[in-house]
């Protein structure tokens, strides 16, 4: 009793759209189905959206000690409606120069890029849009297709400003593209598969009450760490947000755009950020699993927000904590450290995967992580050199 | 027309527009371009020929379309690179100036 | 070899045990060290001494773990004998193949040549302390080391020809090891052409046993070179001089013999030795090397003894026991008036071969190889003590300079006179008693003749005699060199130590009254019974020869011992008899006789070479020559005045025609690529067109 | 044929020959990413996923990108004066048309012989995952050499010579 209620409950999305499609005559409900689950999501996430925003600006302004929106409905909860309704009054300007088509296209490049990347995140049991065989392969497809849109954006508004920082966007993102791939790839060589249900799949079991998390084993940490600082980069955030360091260059590559397409690309860099948290806690935080074996009743959707938002917290926290690096520390980071240890981190998920069960391989790698983070971590210590800096101005 | 014949005739068309980029256009960059348009359009050739091959499964044109990928890849990269190195030494990217190799 | 042991794990026979299998690797390990050592740097001394004597006491440890294997088997009242055997080289159907073997003559070789040289090894870290060329030198033993244990497990003669050569190589390396000194050099060079002649004859033996039997191998499940089939082969075939095949091939197989251990004719080369360090003098000069000689007769004794009547010998072994007695007299004799302390040892050491020689000719394996076992022992302890003498007394020789050291190197003088007293054959106590003894024992009882028996008794009374005036002119009398002595650190004396020991008790194992080695090595039980000792005449001879050994120390002692004479003063025996001395000295003048035979032929040769090459051919050469340049000039003229102008003529055409064609090389990256597509275009026409239905 | 097909070679070709014919560098790339992306559309139309998808990354993602960057680092960006095509073009088109010519017939020629609709192959990554680690392995290793190679190669090429900074 309990348990069909569990399960009923776990699968309401799928019985509710399968209720919905059952109205209609049986030739078109197939596509009436998928309609209706990229309405919902389509729907869903600029709403996660519009909640994120006013949480982010509440939470760094209690990280920045200050109180944050609060005028505008209750405790500033409708602070986004507000923000929505000025971009989209505003006049959407587009410089002279500018390339008129390219810059048009741009912010819908993005969007419909990033959209694309829900269509495979399994977000609870049997609640995946496309369960496409290579869909980790389509993922990364689809996130390598929007750095194109963020070039055409800089390039189109013949600004140096937005150039640069598209440039630098660009650089950034394939530079760490790389690492969010090869980081990807260990949890490709564990599971056998590039499917994310099974990837899910294979991480939703459980010894005692505890379940088979990649991140709970030595590469599954080590790659975990790695997917977050490249999944911060790729989405330019803090600490890895030069291309729109305001201080420098004045707001990167959406300098030029204004009211409707402005907020597209907020909309854009918000939904990526969510789908790369999707993704990274379908690697290795088990996706829609429960956390315990004991908490397997409450409804696997729940569990797979419940992780994303935590990620997205930790996003939110990173940014009010960290101050924004270098560009040559940035590449120097990714080059020089991120992807050689992630590399490493594969050979050891290899050895991992072939030294078969027991205590052992766990000692090995861990051991073998860890010289090899204390090795990495003291040469790039010693290549960079930290005394007291003078800052010169006005040369 | 089947559709293997369509897929064909489609790369052949790919195949001749990349030739005549490649052999038209000033710049080496856009000669570049033609080159991986020709490269794609044998792509093309495998794909299709290894879907409607007899034997499927032995994947060879799967393997052979990812391969040439890989491959093409690489080609960019030094290719590109050597046009950026030219430029720096001759400032210019038009092939009609690059011709300091006649016998 | 090795390297093709391992490249040939699929065809060796798979019957032998795990001991045998690992087998090569003693001969392997020290190789491979000198390989390591080879490539050390020169300061490396510490690494490179290390790495020698691990790898050889890992080749003991395995050398043992054999020789285990064999004496459980021979417990087990079964002769082991066990052979690992592989193709070579294969041309056509006949194929060479090598192997190795492990049966109770190689095991017992084995642990002795791997003892003994592990000892030596440690002695020469002392020895050679202060050496500037440590590195080479321990490259070298090892090197030596690998190839003797290769000798001794060898299955094939052609392998065992080649450690064979290698040895002589290493034994080359090692006399003129210090070949800054003239003297060293020419030893070396000595040495390396007079076992060459040696081997001369060894490799014709081996090539008319292959020619014969078509294989090489010494043991082969009965298809091997010493088993019935392959010996009833060559005793059918008669040669010259009413020998057979057989007997043919065992004398020149035992020329090869000869040259190793410094048999009569070719023994020129062993005294001369002596210029290398003494370890290497211990190691391969006295105690693994020479003996070499010995163990292959014993190795190819089946051969020798092939179409032997029942008790009754061959030529061959007639031959081995005249040349064996003949050697031990006559390097005794020299022995006796010589002044170097290592020289005296050289001849001492021919004349025991010429006792193992006999002995084998005479009693068979188990008596030779005894007295090889025994022999090794003390005198690689005599040598080394003597280099612990010669360290100590500061690089001196001449036993005439020193004198009186008993006070000054007690451990030494203690070590040393066990040595000679096993050397002499001093009764009961030492090992070199019960071995000689079984030789003489054999002369006894030969049936050809009796003479040898009288030759190696007096060779005998001899070894005291010299001996015991070495002893007393070293270590009694008083100090007669410049600098006082001093006595050898431990890594020298504590070898020394080990092997008196081993010369002392080695003889346990020999006795008529429990015959183990003899019983182990021909495979039958050995029972421990004092009535071995009633044999008939057999205390008669222990007491005869007891008796000549007490009177040889007895006379030696009557003459030098006490006195110290000058350095200037002649011996006590020139005094009485000049002549006779003069002769001893000179060593029955053979250097001199090979020098006016010999070498004055090959002077002669040389000289008449020369003049060949200088007038005849020379003035052949001239001619040619003369007719070339004549020939030449011609051509030139030729050249220069027809071919010339026509081929310049076509070189302009060339040039213009390439410069035209240069043309086409316009420099341009498309141009190329429209060629490229328009030369696809003619292609893929003409395929179409021709696969046209 | 669908009419998917006929859309989906109509952006390809498109893209090929605006990427070609465009005076503007950028507009060319841009374009080529289109015809990228068409290829890419045909692959899935052809049931290669692996295939389409690895397009998308490799060239969308990585060479149109390379492109770009080539195209600003050589100052290519803004639109050049004159003529962008070189003085032979006109042989050039005839050379390419040339080649279709010959392919179209080749391909017509053969039309008869070519097999006809073939079941839709099976080929999920499970079986390219084992085509490349096992009967392809030696390509694929020598591939990631040649990958190394060019690699590094291009980075040495495109690298400044610190000699004529000076």
């Amino acid at each position: 009793m309990f348990d069909t209620l569990a399960r009923n409950f776990d699968q309401i999305f799928i019985l509710l759209r399968d209720w919905l499609v059952s109205f209609l005559p049986a030739g078109m409900r197939p596509v009436a189905g998928i309609v209706l689950s990229v309405a919902t999501i389509v729907a869903l996430f600029p709403g996660l959206f519009a909640l994120t925003t006013i949480f982010e600006r509440k939470g760094l302004g209690r990280i920045q000690n200050r109180i944050g929106p609060n005028r505008v409905g209750p405790f500033g909860l409708l602070q986004p409606v507000a923000d929505g309704i000025k971009s989209l009054t505003k006049e959407d300007i587009v410089p002279v120069s500018a390339n008129a088509a390219i810059h048009f296209l741009a912010p819908l490049v993005l969007v419909v890029a990033v959209f694309m990347g829900f269509a495979v995140l399994p977000m609870g049991r049997n609640m995946v849009l496309v369960d496409m065989d290579c869909a980790l392969l389509f993922y990364f497809a689809m996130g390598a297709s929007t750095e194109l849109a963020v070039f055409m954006a800089g390039w189109s508004s013949r600004n140096k400003y937005s150039l640069l920082g598209a440039m630098r966007a660009v650089a950034q993102m394939i530079s760490y593209e790389v690492v969010l791939l090869l980081s990807s790839v260990a949890v490709v060589m564990i599971t056998g598969s590039l499917s994310l249900t099974k990837i899910v799949a294979a991480q939703d079991q459980y010894t005692g009450i505890f379940p088979h998390w990649y991140i709970f084993t030595p590469w599954g940490l080590a790659g975990f760490v790695m997917y977050a600082i490249a999944a911060t980069a790729e989405t330019n955030r803090s600490p890895f947000d030069l291309p729109e360091g305001e201080s420098e260059l004045v707001a990167g590559y959406h300098t030029e755009y204004s009211g409707f397409k402005f907020a597209l690309f907020f909309l854009g860099e918000y939904l990526a950020m969510f789908s790369i948290s999707g993704l990274g806690s379908t690697l290795f935080l088990g996706g829609w699993s429960a956390p315990f074996s004991f908490l397997q009743w409450v409804p696997s959707w729940i569990w797979f927000f419940s992780k994303l938002m935590l990620s997205i917290f930790v996003f939110i926290w990173m940014r009010g904590t960290l101050p924004r690096l270098r560009q040559d520390q940035l590449m120097n980071f990714a080059w020089k450290f991120v992807l050689p240890f992630t590399i490493f981190n594969l050979m050891v998920t290899a050895l991992w995967r072939f030294m078969g069960e027991g205590w052992l391989r766990w000692v090995v790698c861990s051991a073998l992580l860890a010289a090899a983070y204390g090795i990495m971590a003291r040469v790039s210590m010693r290549r960079e050199h930290f005394e007291p800096r003078s800052y010169r101005y006005a040369e | 027309m089947t559709p293997l014949t369509a897929h064909l005739l489609v790369a052949a068309l790919l195949f001749a527009i990349g030739l005549a980029g490649a052999l038209t256009r000033r710049n080496a960059i856009l000669v570049l371009i033609g080159i991986e348009l020709m490269l794609n359009a044998a792509n093309l050739n495998f794909i299709a020929f290894w879907r409607y091959s007899p034997h499927p499964e032995a994947l060879t044109g799967m393997m052979f379309a990812i391969f040439s990928i890989a491959v093409a890849a690489a080609e960019a990269a030094v290719g590109l690179g050597l046009v950026i190195a030219i430029h720096r030494q001759l400032h210019t990217t038009d092939l009609d100036h690059m011709n300091r190799m006649k016998g | 070899m090795n390297e093709q042991l391992a490249s040939f794990p699929q065809t060796m026979t798979c019957c032998a045990s795990f001991a045998t299998r690992i087998l090569w690797l003693v001969p392997a390990v020290p190789i491979v060290a000198a390989g390591i050592i080879s490539v050390l740097k020169q300061p490396k001394r510490k690494t490179s001494a290390a790495l020698a004597i691990g790898s050889l006491a890992i080749a003991l440890a395995i050398a043992l773990l054999a020789f285990g294997h064999v004496v459980s088997g021979w417990l087990s009242g079964a002769t082991v004998r066990e052979t690992v055997n592989f193709t070579w080289l294969q041309f056509g159907t006949t194929q060479v193949e090598l192997g190795w073997v492990l049966d109770p003559l190689a095991a017992v070789m084995l642990v002795m040549v791997s003892f003994v040289g592990l000892l030596i090894f440690i002695y020469s870290t002392g020895y050679m302390a202060h050496d500037e060329n440590y590195t080479r030198f321990f490259c070298f033993l090892s090197l030596f080391a690998g190839a003797m244990l290769g000798v001794v497990i060898a299955n094939s003669l052609l392998l065992l020809f080649m450690c064979w050569e290698l040895v002589g190589l290493t034994s080359y390396l090692l006399i003129g090891f210090w070949y800054r000194k003239p003297s060293a050099a020419a030893a070396a060079k000595k040495a390396f052409l007079t076992t060459r002649v040696g081997d001369v004859f060894f490799l014709l033996g081996i090539v008319w046993l292959f020619a014969q039997t078509g294989t090489l191998l010494f043991y082969n499940n009965g298809a091997g070179s010493m088993e019935h089939g392959a010996l009833a082969v060559l005793l059918a075939q008669p040669a010259a001089l009413g020998l057979t095949a057989a007997g043919a091939i065992g004398l020149l197989i035992f020329a090869g013999a000869a040259g190793k251990s410094g048999q009569f004719p070719l023994h020129v080369w062993l005294p001369d030795a002596m210029e290398g360090p003494t370890p290497v003098s211990a190691l391969i000069h006295a105690a693994t090397m020479v003996a070499a000689g010995v163990y292959l007769i014993a190795r190819v004794y089946p051969l020798m003894q092939a179409g032997s009547l029942a008790g009754g010998t061959t030529t061959a072994l007639t031959v081995v026991t005249w040349v064996g007695a003949f050697t031990a007299v006559f390097a005794a004799l020299i022995a006796v008036a010589q002044n170097d302390i290592k020289r005296i040892l050289a001849y001492s050491t021919v004349s025991q071969l010429g006792y193992m020689m006999a002995g084998l000719g005479m009693g068979g394996v188990a008596v030779g190889m005894f007295h090889l076992i025994t022999h090794a022992f003390f005198k690689a302890l005599l040598f080394m003590g003597a280099g612990s003498v010669i360290h100590g007394c500061h690089e001196e020789q001449d036993i005439r300079k020193m004198g009186g050291l008993k006070a000054d190197m007690p451990l030494t003088f203690l070590t040393y006179s066990i040595g000679m007293l096993a050397l002499c054959g001093f009764p009961l106590f030492f090992s070199g008693f019960w071995s000689k003894d079984g030789i003489l024992e054999a002369a006894q009882h030969w049936s050809v003749a009796r003479a040898p028996f009288y030759m190696l008794a007096f060779g005998a009374l001899l070894t005291a005699f010299y001996m015991t005036r070495q002893v007393a002119y070293v270590f009694f009398g008083h100090w007669r060199g410049s600098k006082p002595a001093h006595e050898s650190p431990v890594a020298m004396t504590l070898p020394l130590a080990i092997l008196a020991f081993f010369a002392m008790f080695l003889g346990v194992l020999g006795t008529p009254a429990w015959p183990w080695f003899r019983a182990f090595l021909d495979g039958h039980a050995a029972p421990f019974e004092l009535h071995g000792f009633a044999e008939p005449g057999l205390l008669l001879l222990m007491l005869t020869s007891s008796a000549i050994v007490l009177l040889g120390l007895g006379l030696g002692w009557t003459i030098y011992g006490g006195k110290s004479p000058k350095v200037t003063e002649p011996d006590a025996i020139e005094k009485a008899a000049p002549w006779l001395w003069a002769i001893l000295r000179d060593r029955f003048y053979v250097d001199e006789f090979y020098a006016a035979t010999v070498i004055a032929f090959y002077y002669w040769w040389a000289r008449v070479a020369d003049f060949f090459d200088r007038r005849v051919w020379g003035g052949a050469v001239l001619a040619v020559t003369s007719i070339f340049s004549l020939w030449a000039r011609f051509s030139r003229f030729l050249d220069n005045d027809w071919v010339n102008g026509g081929f310049d003529k076509t070189c302009e055409e060339l040039a213009t025609g390439g410069g035209l064609l240069a043309r086409v090389q316009s420099g341009r990256v498309q141009g190329y690529l429209r060629i490229l597509a328009l030369a696809v275009v003619a292609l893929a026409a003409i395929l179409v067109w021709s696969s046209r239905p | 044929m669908s009419p998917v097909f006929y859309l989906v070679a109509a952006l390809t070709l498109g893209g090929a020959l605006t990427a070609v014919v465009l005076k503007n560098t950028v507009h060319c790339a841009l374009a080529l990413t289109a015809a990228f992306a068409g290829l890419a559309l045909l692959f899935l139309g052809l049931d290669a996923q692996f295939a389409g998808f690895a397009q998308i990354l490799v060239y969308i993602g990585a060479v149109a990108i390379l492109v770009v960057f080539a195209i600003l680092l050589t100052r290519g960006s803004e639109t050049p004066q004159g003529s962008v095509y070189s003085r032979y073009s006109i042989s050039g088109l005839v050379a390419a048309a040339a080649v279709f010519a010959v392919l179209g017939w080749a391909v017509l020629q053969s039309a008869h012989m070519l097999p006809n609709e073939q079941a839709v192959p099976m080929a999920d990554v499970h079986d390219i995952g084992v085509a490349l680690m096992g009967r392809y392995v030696l390509p694929l290793e020598i591939l990631a050499v040649l990958l190394t190679a060019a690699t590094i190669g291009a980075v040495i090429v495109a690298l400044h010579e610190k000699e004529d900074a000076k």
